[in-house]
């Protein structure tokens, strides 16, 4: 309804494979990327900040990390609580070993030394498919979650064993730390999110992506046709690695502010692939779906029942809130079992096509 | 099609809804009072630990305001939030009440080791003090580096030593202890691990050999755990476990035909929900603890009369005097304390949190006060002090006899000249890791 | 060079040193293992007939036990109580297939293990609201001490719990390969067109694999459930299981039990002979990794049906 | 004569004299100097518009006509151009002009003996084409044109194992012209300069319903000239938009796509391929845009048709916005006085329906819009101008270089075809004929002194051959071919034509042939639409196995009566042809098919070859029968023969009495 | 037909490949020469050992026995995707296409090989990485032009009919500009009209791109006329090979296909 695409042709190859080749899509979103560092710094509160928005964000760059290996490689891990693990505990050890070096460079090594890890744990892959693979990125995460806690190193030998994440500035600004404000985290990690999803994007819709999509979609015919697999899905499994080390530094960093093994646990990695999966696989924009949809309904249902009016033991509603969920997630898959992305695509489609149906 | 359509449609309603719904809890009203925030655990995997602490908790403030109308004449408000033994929501909980009530939360009891450390940076930003009691971070009993955080009565680690204490009582003396050999089976967290350097520690101070055996999450499944104590073969075993973990120790413990009676949980290995489902098979066991179990006090018998007989209990009347109905209980007590010690400073209205942390700092809960309260001889008195968050307090054993817990020990105090040093150490630690210089105004 | 020596020969010495302490932790191991197998076999059933990898077998441990349970707790006498689990498992299957897979066929494999997710949640509200969160006592009669036998201690209760697990796969694996039933199970496994080219309604396959799975949940849940209390851990019980399918893979009913008992033996070795050196807690990702190092050998697991690839 | 007009066209005259710019090469490079950077061609080819700017268009054509030249094709020469509308078969044409050679475009689905005969004609010697099909084409008929000496192709596709001397590649030419241009470097600019205004600039054959084609001359001055003034006339700019998707060989696409190009700098895009023209359309979105009623009412027959397939609450909201734009939108279109609620409600309709579904149709930006060649249907005409598309109707032909009339803006109306166009002379003959002089009249008809006698007159009159009237505001109304206009038995005015365009105004109705002359009352065969009859049916779950099926039925029968009844009730209200209300009709059993012969290529109806094939037909419905068996041999889509045997049912109409007074026609 | 083509040297030399699969005898010494520029068909009835052929050829299955010469250099042990990158492509009797992504990824897909900029310079998507981008877009579009699927350009292949999938097919084989095109039944499935487009495109192949093509086919009919050279497989072995006039002659030819029944 609110597209006028008639005259917007592309005379360039570059205008053509533009990421929103739309113009009212483009608008869209750079409206909405200002608004959410113009505006929704000025509007939303500590809670806002805290319980919504950063962990929003922190699980819409993990998401968008398993994304790439599940969604377009077709490798399916459970093994992203492992991997944001890595990226949040190396993201400690070198920030206090290193206290001068920007947390900022340090949130992108620590995702690199979680690329290398992937890559190590993704070897697997080459024999093993499905959810065979599914089960042993599982290792991973057990494994990694276990080093973390039985080795002293990893949490500077501190008696509880719990990291948390030390004062650190940028530009005179003080950006992690516990007297860090929320609105300076927050913008912190949305510009993390927002540089790492453009490079997502044109990872995607590049070679790479496409190895990727060949290797999901068949990959006996990818490898015919040339594609090493052994190199795409390691890359993919290391690129993957990556932003899942880089959303768990932000989520050590920028949202709990410290925690133990436990906060990587295997739940983590349940609740990353359920936005996946929800959201959309192979879909940024169902990275994003999804990781607001985990997030935020949870969330929803627990305070929409008292502001309805409805009063009930919180042990019930919390029940029943559990119950909404699964029952959500089974009713989403049965409506659109390729995810909000497609929901969202459908609707945009018809949009394009209004006033027609098709 | 049309499902999808309308579905659309309602989630975004529902959204829109949502939203409006969140920004409008965070507006404050009605009269003055004290606002607590509860963020309790009513399902999940510790549900059962986490429903009677809740309920122990409510009905005591359930309690004051029945009985004395409030605090000393100023009402105090809860509000509950479940979060699941879950950090996340927890973090979620505490952001959505932390600003509620009218001077704001009083004081947060955490009751979950991960939302504790969550909390503990945040403590002195959003000047909410934390009372995390028998658990959380054992450095927190440092207050020049923890003002914000108070571990009273005690900690694991006290705790440890006073097991230690007792089991040297039990041998005839701790010059018995040497070359005796002691099992720590625990849980392998970091809540699991606190013992460790206690244990390790006094280990070298008397000479008694220390075998470490963790179990990993959850913990159903102990055979090699207990297959290593069979032939191992330690005079003691003390155990350091959570959830599935106690009920689990306790079948394969009686499965190796251990004696019972050498086996001492902590004290959160020591409830009714830890020994009922092993059956008889848990006979004997021991646990450490900072409170009397039952229901035997004058507290107790208010609760009766004033909670469950005007039918505002919060969960069943038969369940009121389980331990960690009276460990929550003596929470809210303690907390209700604290706001009384600020309200004698900062006047009769509701306490912000900033006014709380000065009573919890400067809180005295002398045997007089317990027994002017209904709590003669339930636990021994508790003080607190700018530099130490903890008291100190003792610890004494509780042996499960089939049906309920008695008390076995005396009250054990704890070795603070080992501890103490310790928790200063980690205190220190942490202080230097966050640029923080401990507080010159204690000692 | 001492390192060495610690992990490839000293746990060796140590095997030898006391050879019957190390039977005892290869008995020890089976029959944990066993009970591994139970679970295994739950997730087997489901996969081998209807592809689906079934996340809320974990869960329908917890539901039967937590079912047997409150019926006992209202006392129902235990047969009785076990007689209505199981048909309360057994329309739990209706349910599934009615409101959940018939919506769901044909679709991809991580779509439907997704919704087995959202199917865990609906059953952990529901067996909460319904039975309570409370650690219960699981005790329907079976003795429950532990008596040694040449040095050996050995648990009444284990050996009825390995007896039952055993008699169980067994059972299911002549149902499997003997029954006609049981080879129209194997025969959808393998296509579903094909199946109902031959007249057997998916439907009613369905709903069988789901309530035998549901059966094989509820002895599961005993078995657990005796040792821990029923209450909502149970439900974890699950993540045990997995290793135990890698290796004997996902559509082999004698692979569950085989897978078992390696994944038992094996972590227990580890964790006494070489969890020391590391501090312990090893068997979680031990399993794990043990079930990996089979996995590169056969990428299909033990027993797993060998795919040959063609284009 | 008009002396205003007189003086103005010789003051053009001079103008483009003086300036020089009174060919099409020196416009091009003019354009070149002016607006060398603003795109002047584009198409749709490997995925995206690939464009040329002015002065990369400028290099191309010098390119190519030095090719041509190096080829040995000299002044004078005639170059064939067959093929899809693409930039270098444009670009062609200019360079052969610029070596005062003539272009003589060609339509491209034309059959090899149709090609044949053109070609003998014009003795082209040189030709350009589009691919290997049109080579092939051309290679079959080699040897019966003596003169065809060079063939050029633009796509190489398929033609690599070709290897007779006289094919080109069209790059290779350009190529061989860029090394002649180094080595003449004079020869191009000279061969522009010597270029005049009344010089043949083109040559384009009329189909014509019969006879052979003939060659209608088109001198620069003819097109410049008819081209900048229908600029002027429109205030067309250099900035639109146009698709040039209607057969080069036409002369509207010689004047929109290419003259008018040339004058006001405007650039032209080329679709993809003919499967992909409304994608193309919708990508584009032209601001200039010209389509033959058929292409409206078919777009506004899939409107309809898929609107119908719309959620109820998105249909209702549909009718009853258009129902506001029906009552309002022409109306706000010519800047009449509408009520602020009525503006409020059509600014929301923008919103909601009118924008996107010009959007979806790729009608967002169009700001002229003609069309011409038939009559258009009121409804489809007011549905677009209602949407807020300024769309016009005007009236023209291949000799007057398109314009004769055009609707000014805010004086349109559907049945009328405006006032001439700026320097255009109208007047009616005695038998009712349309004649006109106009700066665009045509030179001559190639080689046929005759007919070029025949047309126009020694001062210029032309004659169009259509009768009309002018109505009392000045505007021309057609009625019908002069030819095929005649009388009933009983002298009442039968303009077969007329009656066909009514009826053919219902959506339902597809085709329609009227009978009349020389007989007691008007009959008529009928094609019912099957696609829009064939929803219609759907809808009611009417099952039918295929057009003939669909045809025989009596509920579609009705439809046709009411049809019929709504034509006969508006012509008893009109002054002249109150007597030639349809009596009796048929609805045909096969759809009306050009592979027949009973359709022009250009899909007009040959009245006098159906009226002879349906003979039998034609006698029932004089007749007093209701009913008549026929057989009929029909041509597949696969190309295979057969028979189809039917019993036609006859419907007899009571006719209206007339409602106005019978008038003499007004001139 | 392919007027004036120049047949050249032995491209591809196949010599007593023996293949079986537990047992199975799948070839049996089958030995055949391809030589650049020719199209050559291998035939036979369905089970012929003809897609074993092919695999064995692009280093899908590995030959117990026998050796394969690929542009003078006999191979060892091959992965597929070496092969790919040595210039053999090739397209599926059971269409393999990857049906998530659009014709034009399809067809970029098979320029995979021929790309190079790292996955940094892709994810900043500049300099280099554009410009290799926008290069082989516009080799695609060559491909997609010369196989007229514009239409099609950007609809997700899962959605297209099956002939339109084998002409994509065929694209993404071409697309990485092979020296040697291998069709596995090209013309399976189709229509009349559909295997006329498919042979012209065939033709074209050839004769544009000078592109080696062996194929294999169980129709006899179609493949006749455009091949230069046929070996025909029975039951594994080669039974046959000459040109189409000599092979439709060839008796032991005309039994195999009169022993087995065939649509």
């Amino acid at each position: 309804m609110f597209y006028r695409e008639a005259g917007q042709f592309k005379t360039t190859y570059a205008g053509d494979q533009a990421v929103f080749p739309i113009l009212q899509d483009r608008a869209f979103v750079i409206a909405v990327i200002l608004f959410a560092f113009l505006v929704v710094p000025f509007i939303a509160d500590d809670y806002w900040f805290q319980a919504i928005l950063i962990p929003f964000l922190v699980f819409s760059m993990a998401a968008i990390g398993l994304n790439l290996l599940t969604g377009y490689a077709g490798q399916l891990s459970l093994g992203t609580g492992g991997f944001m693990a890595v990226g949040g505990y190396m993201a400690y050890k070198m920030t206090t070993a290193f206290p001068d070096l920007n947390i900022l460079i340090i949130f992108i090594l620590a995702g690199l030394i979680a690329a290398v890890v992937g890559i190590l744990f993704g070897i697997p892959s080459l024999r093993i498919k499905g959810f065979y693979l599914a089960v042993t990125t599982l290792a991973a995460q057990f494994f990694i979650l276990w080093l973390f806690n039985k080795v002293p190193w990893f949490y500077n030998y501190f008696s509880s064993g719990v990291i948390a994440a030390p004062p650190r500035s940028v530009a005179g600004i003080l950006v992690v730390g516990p007297a860090s404000t929320p609105m300076v985290r927050y913008l912190v990690a949305l510009s993390f999110v927002v540089v790492f999803t453009l490079a997502a994007k044109n990872l995607v819709r590049g070679r790479i992506g496409r190895s990727w999509m060949a290797i999901r979609d068949m990959d006996i015919a990818a490898e015919i046709i040339g594609i090493r697999p052994f190199q795409v899905k390691l890359l993919a499994f290391a690129i993957s690695s990556f932003y899942c080390g880089v959303a768990g530094a932000m989520f050590l960093f920028l949202y709990l502010g410290s925690a133990e093994t436990e906060a990587f646990n295997i739940n983590v990695s349940f609740d990353v692939l359920f936005m996946i999966i929800i959201g959309g696989l192979g879909s940024i924009l169902g990275s994003f779906l999804g990781a607001a949809f985990i997030t935020l309904l949870p969330i929803l249902l627990t305070n929409l029942p008292p502001h309805l009016g409805f009063s009930m033991p919180i042990d019930l509603q919390s029940h029943i809130e559990v119950i909404t969920f699964g029952a959500l997630i089974i009713f989403f898959l049965i409506v659109e079992p390729h995810g909000l992305a497609r929901l969202w695509q459908i609707g945009k489609e018809k949009l394009r096509l209004w006033p027609f149906p098709y | 099609m049309a499902i999808k359509r309308t579905f659309l449609t309602l989630l975004s309603a529902a959204v829109l809804a949502g939203s409006f719904a969140v920004g409008s809890t965070t507006k404050a009203g009605a009269e003055e009072a004290h606002f607590i925030p509860l963020l309790v655990y009513r399902s999940g995997p510790y549900a059962p630990n986490g429903i009677p602490i809740a309920n122990g908790f409510i009905d005591y403030f359930t309690l004051l305001n029945e009985r004395d109308g409030g605090i000393d004449g100023v009402k105090v408000t809860w509000e509950e939030c479940e979060t699941k033994y879950n950090t996340k929501v927890g973090v979620e909980c505490y952001e959505k009440l932390k600003n509620k009530g009218t001077a704001g939360a009083a004081l947060i009891n955490p009751y979950s080791t991960g939302i504790t450390y969550q909390l503990i940076p945040r403590a002195p930003v959003d000047k909410i003090p934390i009372l995390s009691m028998g658990y959380g971070q054992t450095a927190a009993a440092d207050g020049r580096i923890f003002k914000w955080v108070f571990n009273a009565p005690t900690t694991y680690w006290s705790q440890a030593s006073a097991f230690i204490k007792y089991v040297g009582q039990q041998e005839g003396g701790m010059g018995k202890l040497k070359g005796k050999k002691i099992a720590l089976v625990y849980h392998n967290s970091a809540y699991g691990k606190e013992p460790i350097p206690t244990l390790e520690a006094l280990s070298k101070k008397f000479g008694y050999d220390l075998k470490l055996l963790a179990v990993d999450h959850p913990g159903q499944e102990q055979k090699a755990t207990w297959l290593q104590i069979r032939r191992y073969k330690p005079d003691w075993t003390f155990m350091w476990g959570w959830g599935v973990m106690n009920q689990v120790a306790l079948k394969e413990a009686a499965a190796i035909n251990y004696p019972m009676d050498k086996f001492i949980g902590v004290w959160w290995s020591g409830t009714e929900s830890d020994v009922v489902p092993a059956g008889d098979d848990a006979v004997g066991y021991k646990a450490g603890t900072f409170h009397a179990p039952g229901a035997n006090t004058q507290l107790h018998k208010d609760v009766y009369k004033y909670v469950y007989g005007r039918g505002k209990g919060a969960g069943e009347k038969s369940r009121v005097g389980e331990v960690l109905w009276n460990r929550g209980m003596l929470n809210a007590l303690v907390s209700a304390e604290a706001i009384r010690t600020a309200m004698g400073k900062f006047g009769k209205k509701a306490m912000s949190g900033e006014q709380v942390r000065w009573g919890m700092e400067n809180l005295n809960l002398s045997k007089s006060r317990l027994k002017e309260v209904g709590l003669a001889g339930f636990t021994p008195p508790i003080k607190v002090t700018c530099a130490d968050h903890e008291g100190n307090g003792p610890v004494i054993i509780q042996q499960w006899t089939g049906k309920e817990w008695k008390f076995v020990s005396d009250w054990i105090s704890p070795m603070r000249e080992v501890v103490r040093p310790m928790i200063e150490a980690a205190a220190a630690k942490f202080g230097k890791e966050n640029n923080m210089t401990p507080r010159a105004n204690c000692m | 060079m001492e390192a060495l020596q610690a992990v490839f020969v000293l746990p060796f010495l140590d095997m030898a040193g006391e050879p019957l302490f190390f039977l005892e932790v290869i008995i020890g191991g089976l029959l944990t293992g066993v009970n591994y197998s139970l679970v295994a076999l739950g997730f087997v059933l489901i996969f081998k007939a209807s592809g689906v990898f079934n996340f809320s077998q974990g869960i329908m441990v917890l539901f039967a036990a937590l079912t047997l349970v409150g019926l006992m707790e209202r006392g129902v006498p235990v047969w009785l109580a076990l007689v209505l689990t199981v048909l309360a498992m057994i329309a739990l299957a209706f349910i599934v297939e009615r409101f959940m897979l018939r919506f769901l066929v044909n679709q991809d494999e991580i779509i439907l293990f997704m919704a087995t997710i959202g199917l865990a949640f609906l059953l952990e509200g529901v067996g909460e609201i319904a039975w309570g969160a409370d650690v219960k006592e699981l005790d329907i009669g079976i003795p429950d001490k532990s008596f040694e036998v040449g040095g050996i201690l050995l648990n009444e209760f284990d050996l009825f719990a390995a007896a039952t697990g055993t008699v169980l796969v067994v059972g299911l694996a002549v149902f499997f390969h003997k029954t006609p039933i049981g080879r129209a199970l194997r025969a959808v496994a393998d296509d579903h067109q094909a199946a109902l080219s031959v007249g057997i309604p998916l439907k009613t396959i369905w709903v069988v694999v789901w309530s035998v799975a549901g059966i094989v949940a509820l002895a599961a849940g005993i078995s657990w459930g005796a040792k821990s209390g029923v209450q909502f851990s149970l439900s974890l019980i699950a993540l045990k299981a997995l290793p135990v399918l890698l290796i004997g893979g996902f559509t082999s009913v004698p692979g569950a039990i085989i897978g078992g008992l390696i994944i038992g033996v094996g972590e227990k070795i580890a964790e006494i002979y070489w969890g020391p050196l590391v501090g312990g807690a090893i068997e979680n990702w031990f399993a794990y990794m043990l079930a990996l190092a089979f996995l590169l050998f056969r990428p299909q697991g033990l027993f797993g049906e060998r795919i040959i690839e063609r284009v | 004569m008009n002396d205003s007009q007189a003086t103005k066209r010789e003051a053009d005259q001079q103008a483009g004299g003086s300036s020089a710019l009174d060919t099409i090469p020196k416009l091009l490079l003019e354009n070149a100097r002016v607006r060398g950077a603003r795109p002047a061609l584009r198409e749709k080819d490997f995925g995206i518009w690939q464009s040329w700017t002015w002065a990369e268009a400028a290099q191309d054509v010098k390119a190519l006509a030095c090719g041509l030249a190096e080829l040995g094709f000299k002044a004078g020469d005639r170059l064939a151009i067959v093929g899809d509308n693409r930039p270098e078969l444009y670009m062609a044409m200019t360079a052969a002009q610029a070596v005062g050679g003539v272009p003589v475009p060609m339509y491209q689905d034309s059959v090899a003996d149709e090609m044949q005969y053109v070609l003998e004609h014009t003795e082209a010697r040189f030709a350009v084409v589009q691919d290997q099909e049109q080579v092939d084409k051309l290679l079959e008929i080699m040897d019966r044109c003596p003169d065809l000496k060079h063939i050029i192709y633009k796509f190489p596709r398929g033609l690599r194992n070709y290897t007779q001397p006289f094919l080109h590649d069209i790059k290779e030419v350009e190529e061989r012209g860029r090394a002649f241009d180094k080595d003449n470097p004079d020869f191009y600019a000279a061969g522009i300069a010597a270029g005049k205004g009344r010089d043949l600039a083109i040559m384009l054959y009329t189909s014509g319903t019969t006879g052979k084609p003939k060659g209608v001359m088109l001198s620069f001055d003819n097109l410049i000239i008819s081209a900048r003034n229908a600029i002027e006339f429109e205030s067309l700019r250099e900035d639109e938009e146009v698709l040039a998707y209607m057969p080069m060989a036409w002369v509207g696409d010689n004047i929109f796509s290419f003259a008018q190009s040339y004058v006001s700098g405007f650039c032209v895009s080329c679709p993809e391929s003919s499967e992909t023209v409304l994608q193309d359309l919708r990508e584009l979105g032209p601001t200039y845009f010209f389509a033959p009623p058929r292409i409206f009412e078919n777009i506004l027959t899939t409107v309809m048709i898929r609107i119908e397939d719309a959620a109820p609450l998105k249909q209702k909201l549909f009718h009853y916005f258009m129902a506001v734009a029906a009552r309002v939108g022409a109306p706000i279109l010519d800047g009449e006085p509408v009520s602020f609620k009525d503006r409020v409600l059509y600014w929301i309709g923008g919103i909601l329906v009118y924008g996107p579904l010009k959007n979806v149709l790729g009608f967002s930006r169009v700001r002229l819009a003609y069309t011409a060649g038939e009559a258009i249907g009121p409804d489809i005409f007011d549905f677009f101008r209602s949407l807020g598309m300024n769309i016009k109707q005007l009236y023209g032909s291949t000799e007057a270089s398109v314009f004769i009339t055009i609707q000014p803006d805010g004086e349109v109306k559907p049945d009328t075809v405006g006032p001439p166009a700026n320097d255009v002379e109208i007047k009616i003959a005695d038998n009712g004929e349309v004649i006109f002089r106009s700066p665009g009249v045509f030179m001559a008809y190639y080689k046929d002194e005759e007919a070029t006698r025949a047309t126009k007159t020694a001062d210029g009159w032309v004659h169009t051959g259509d009768a009309g009237f002018i109505d009392d505001d000045g505007h021309l109304r057609i009625i019908d071919r002069a030819k095929d206009v005649s009388k009933l038995n009983d002298g009442s005015m039968f303009a077969p034509k007329f009656l066909e365009n009514k009826l053919k105004f219902f959506p339902f109705i597809k085709e329609a042939v009227t009978f009349g002359h020389d007989r007691d009352y008007v009959a008529a065969f009928v094609n019912i639409d099957l696609e829009a009859v064939g929803n219609w049916a759907e809808r009611r779950n009417l099952a039918y196995s295929g057009y003939t099926d669909l045809a025989g039925r009596g509920e579609v029968a009705d439809l046709v009566i009411e049809c019929v009844e709504k034509v006969n009730r508006d012509l008893a209200a009109d002054t002249h042809l109150a007597g030639s209300q349809i009596k009796r009709f048929l609805v045909l059993h096969k759809e009306l098919d050009a592979d027949d012969g009973e359709l022009t290529r250009t899909l007009k109806v040959r009245r006098g070859f159906i009226g002879d094939h349906y003979a039998e037909l034609v006698d029932a419905l004089y007749s007093d029968r209701d009913h008549c068996p026929i057989e009929a041999e029909v041509t597949f889509e696969d190309g295979r023969k057969g028979t189809i045997h039917a019993d036609l049912r006859i419907h007899t109409i009571e006719p209206v009495a007339a409602t106005a007074e019978p008038r003499q026609a007004a001139e | 037909m392919a007027n004036g083509k120049k047949i050249g040297d032995v491209l591809l030399s196949v010599q007593n490949i023996n293949l079986s699969f537990g047992g199975v005898q799948a070839l049996v010494d089958v030995s055949f020469d391809v030589r650049k520029h020719e199209i050559f068909a291998i035939i036979g009835p369905n089970g012929a050992g003809k897609s074993s052929m092919l695999n064995v050829i692009n280093g899908f299955y590995h030959p117990q026995g026998g050796t394969i010469t690929y542009r003078g250099v006999t191979r060892a042990r091959m992965r597929p995707h070496e092969a790919a990158r040595q210039g053999i492509a090739r397209t599926f009797q059971n269409i393999a296409l990857f049906k998530g992504m659009s014709t034009l990824d399809n067809i970029m897909t098979g320029r995979n090989t021929l790309m190079s900029s790292n996955f940094v310079l892709q994810a900043l998507h500049w300099g280099p990485a554009w410009k290799e981008e926008k290069a082989h877009r516009e080799m695609a579009e060559e491909i997609i032009d010369f196989l007229q699927i514009e239409a099609i350009r950007k609809t997700p292949t899962g959605r297209l009919p099956y002939g339109l999938q084998k002409r994509v097919e065929l694209g993404r084989a071409l697309a990485a500009e092979p020296d040697l095109l291998l069709l596995d039944e090209p013309m399976a499935g189709m229509n009349l009209e559909e295997k006329e487009d498919m042979c012209r495109f065939i033709l074209d192949v050839n004769d544009e791109f000078g592109t080696t093509i062996a194929l294999i086919e169980h129709d006899m009919g179609v493949v006749m006329d455009i091949s230069d050279r046929v070996a025909v497989l029975d039951y594994g072995r080669k039974i046959a090979e000459g040109t189409p006039g000599e092979v439709r002659v060839n008796q032991d030819v005309i039994d195999a296909y009169l022993g087995v029944s065939h649509d």
